[in-house]
């Protein structure tokens, strides 16, 4: 009892000075991670980022032990597996690691659905016997082709929002049907004095860049509207000029030199709108074939 | 479209669509009239409100923007 | 629009549109000729491919045709 | 179109569209003006909601390049 | 819109759109001029090519106007 | 635009967008102020409800891929 | 919007849009900054070229004509 109590207080100096030494903390979920992707995880980002699993219990202790109130607050949102994730980068470069860790995965059982899990025809690469029996006790038609199992029909295997049964997962597994994302999912971070959480980490360049062309977007409407004639919407505003003299002389059956076209466009238009009416009420011959 | 274009000209001149205007219509622009025809289209007519026709087609022209000059 | 239909009423008989054929088919239906609104038409009109016109409006006629009433 | 565009003055402005105010609007650019053009365009006006016309018509949106800051 | 439309209005009559003159017309239809729009407006003018803008715009515009009766 | 985005500025502030606290945003960021835009902008938007054209503005998602780091 | 609309205003003004400067313009206006979001965005815009982004959306707006009413 006593080398456990010992044990547990090293991991939790050794974790307090890990903290204490990195320039960003975060604290992510591994819900439902298995113990290869994280070490694929951290293969892939060794040198840039440090992962441990860790007890809950163990971590705030550290965090408790740091005094530091901004990053008590990392534990506020904190689930049940989670891990620490230590790091020299900056929040952003973090944040697209912690987005590049998902990955395909089978279920395990007891997982939600995220859509509508669907086995297609295969054969699969079991001879008959008795996973015949495994095949058929979670409803799939199954016959033999070529001395191998096969599965015959479309089946909606598990439906979108429900809990994925141990014995359905066993069969996505041997299928290798990998219905699941799974990944590492943020649950705050801390970097230099300030506190990070995944919505705001989630402004990436690219939703930086959308909401910048829609307030663009935004200032040309309100500059239109108040007819604030800046070089941005010049064009427009002549165009939209042009357009409306257009529709106002179609509607006044003006027709000038410049227009011509739209009129005959508009009146066969007319005709084409008529002639389709026409061939639809009908069951006869076409009033007209061209 | 000759029959078309000829009963849209009678409707669009406050006419009624029937069998001698249209014919009328169209044998004066010089078109040989095929009756069967002319007797489908306005039969065909009859169950059209023309006016209705035209202004609820919408006519879903998607305009290809223009190259900036 | 009863200029234009009876001006794509002859282009569709294979007549040239000219003024006064035009003329002839609108009084032909009873419309009385604004002759400025004629002149302008046919003005207009020489400087067009109408069939080049009608080919790309057909293109572009993505016409949702609404159910007879 | 120099008279469409006057209308669509005389219109923005507050003011009635009639021969009268087209007219001077266009003579005072230096249109020379066609009073049968004036007549067609005033007369054909006379049963259009401009402003329906009008908002049906600014939806389109035109593409274009927006000068550098 | 009455500022654009003088400006065309301008443009369309062959004239060239400057202070003076867009004033003058927008003044005549009774408009009061706000200097500082007019010259943003016609200071912006400078670098647009009025007529490729309005060739782009005209392809957008068919299907705008509801179908004339 | 500096005009136009300082407004929106203001208003998503939930600041009323008057010329004084327009012209100070402007300057503050190193803008040399022009009074008589500063009022065009401001009268102009009096008749404006900023809300409703946020609102309708066609939001353009532009996926513009960035340039890697 | 806010910080978006500080980043624009800066950018337009000629500023280099860094955390210090977005953070007194907001502040200016009476917005509450929150710092992470600032550093958020602001280490996001290192990877945005904020004049492509612009010139894009313009071109996006692709016309499409509005069915009449």
């Amino acid at each position: 009892m006593k080398e456990v109590s010992q044990q547990k207080k090293e991991l939790v100096n050794e974790i307090t000075q890990r903290i204490k030494a990195s320039r960003s903390v975060a604290i992510v979920d591994t819900a439902g991670i298995r113990t290869r992707q994280i070490q694929d995880i951290r293969g892939k980002n060794r040198g840039k980022i440090n992962l441990k699993v860790i007890k809950k219990t163990l971590l705030f202790k550290a965090l408790e032990n740091l005094g530091d109130e901004k990053l008590s607050k990392l534990k506020e949102n904190s689930g049940g597996q989670i891990a620490l994730l230590t790091s020299d980068l900056e929040p952003t470069e973090i944040y697209k690691i912690i987005e590049s860790t998902f990955q395909k995965t089978a279920p395990r059982g007891g997982e939600i659905a995220p859509e509508d899990i669907v086995i297609q025809p295969m054969t699969t690469g079991f001879p008959p016997g008795p996973m015949m029996t495994e095949f058929q006790k979670v409803g799939l038609q199954t016959g033999v082709e070529k001395g191998k199992i096969a599965i015959k029909k479309e089946t909606v295997f598990v439906k979108k929002g429900e809990t994925i049964p141990k014995d359905k997962a066993k069969i996505l597994e041997m299928l290798e049907i990998k219905p699941l994302e799974v990944g590492l999912q943020l649950l705050g971070l801390y970097s230099e004095g300030v506190v990070y959480s995944k919505e705001v980490l989630s402004l990436t360049p690219e939703r930086i860049a959308n909401d910048m062309a829609a307030a663009f977007s935004q200032a040309k409407a309100i500059a239109k509207s108040s007819m604030f004639f800046v070089d941005e919407v010049l064009r427009d505003l002549l165009a939209e000029a042009k357009i409306k003299a257009d529709a106002l002389a179609l509607a006044g059956q003006f027709i000038t030199e410049d227009n011509v076209k739209d009129f005959l466009v508009r009146a066969n238009v007319n005709a084409i709108i008529l002639n389709n009416v026409l061939n639809k009420g009908s069951t006869q011959e076409t009033p007209e074939e061209k | 479209m000759e029959y078309v274009y000829g009963a849209l000209l009678l409707h669009a001149a406050g006419k009624e669509v029937d069998e001698e205007k249209l014919k009328k219509v169209l044998e004066d622009v010089g078109v040989q009239v095929d009756e069967a025809r002319l007797k489908t289209l306005v039969s065909g007519l009859k169950d059209v409100n023309i006016d209705e026709v035209l202004k609820n087609a919408s006519v879903a022209q998607v305009a290809t923007a223009p190259a900036p000059a």
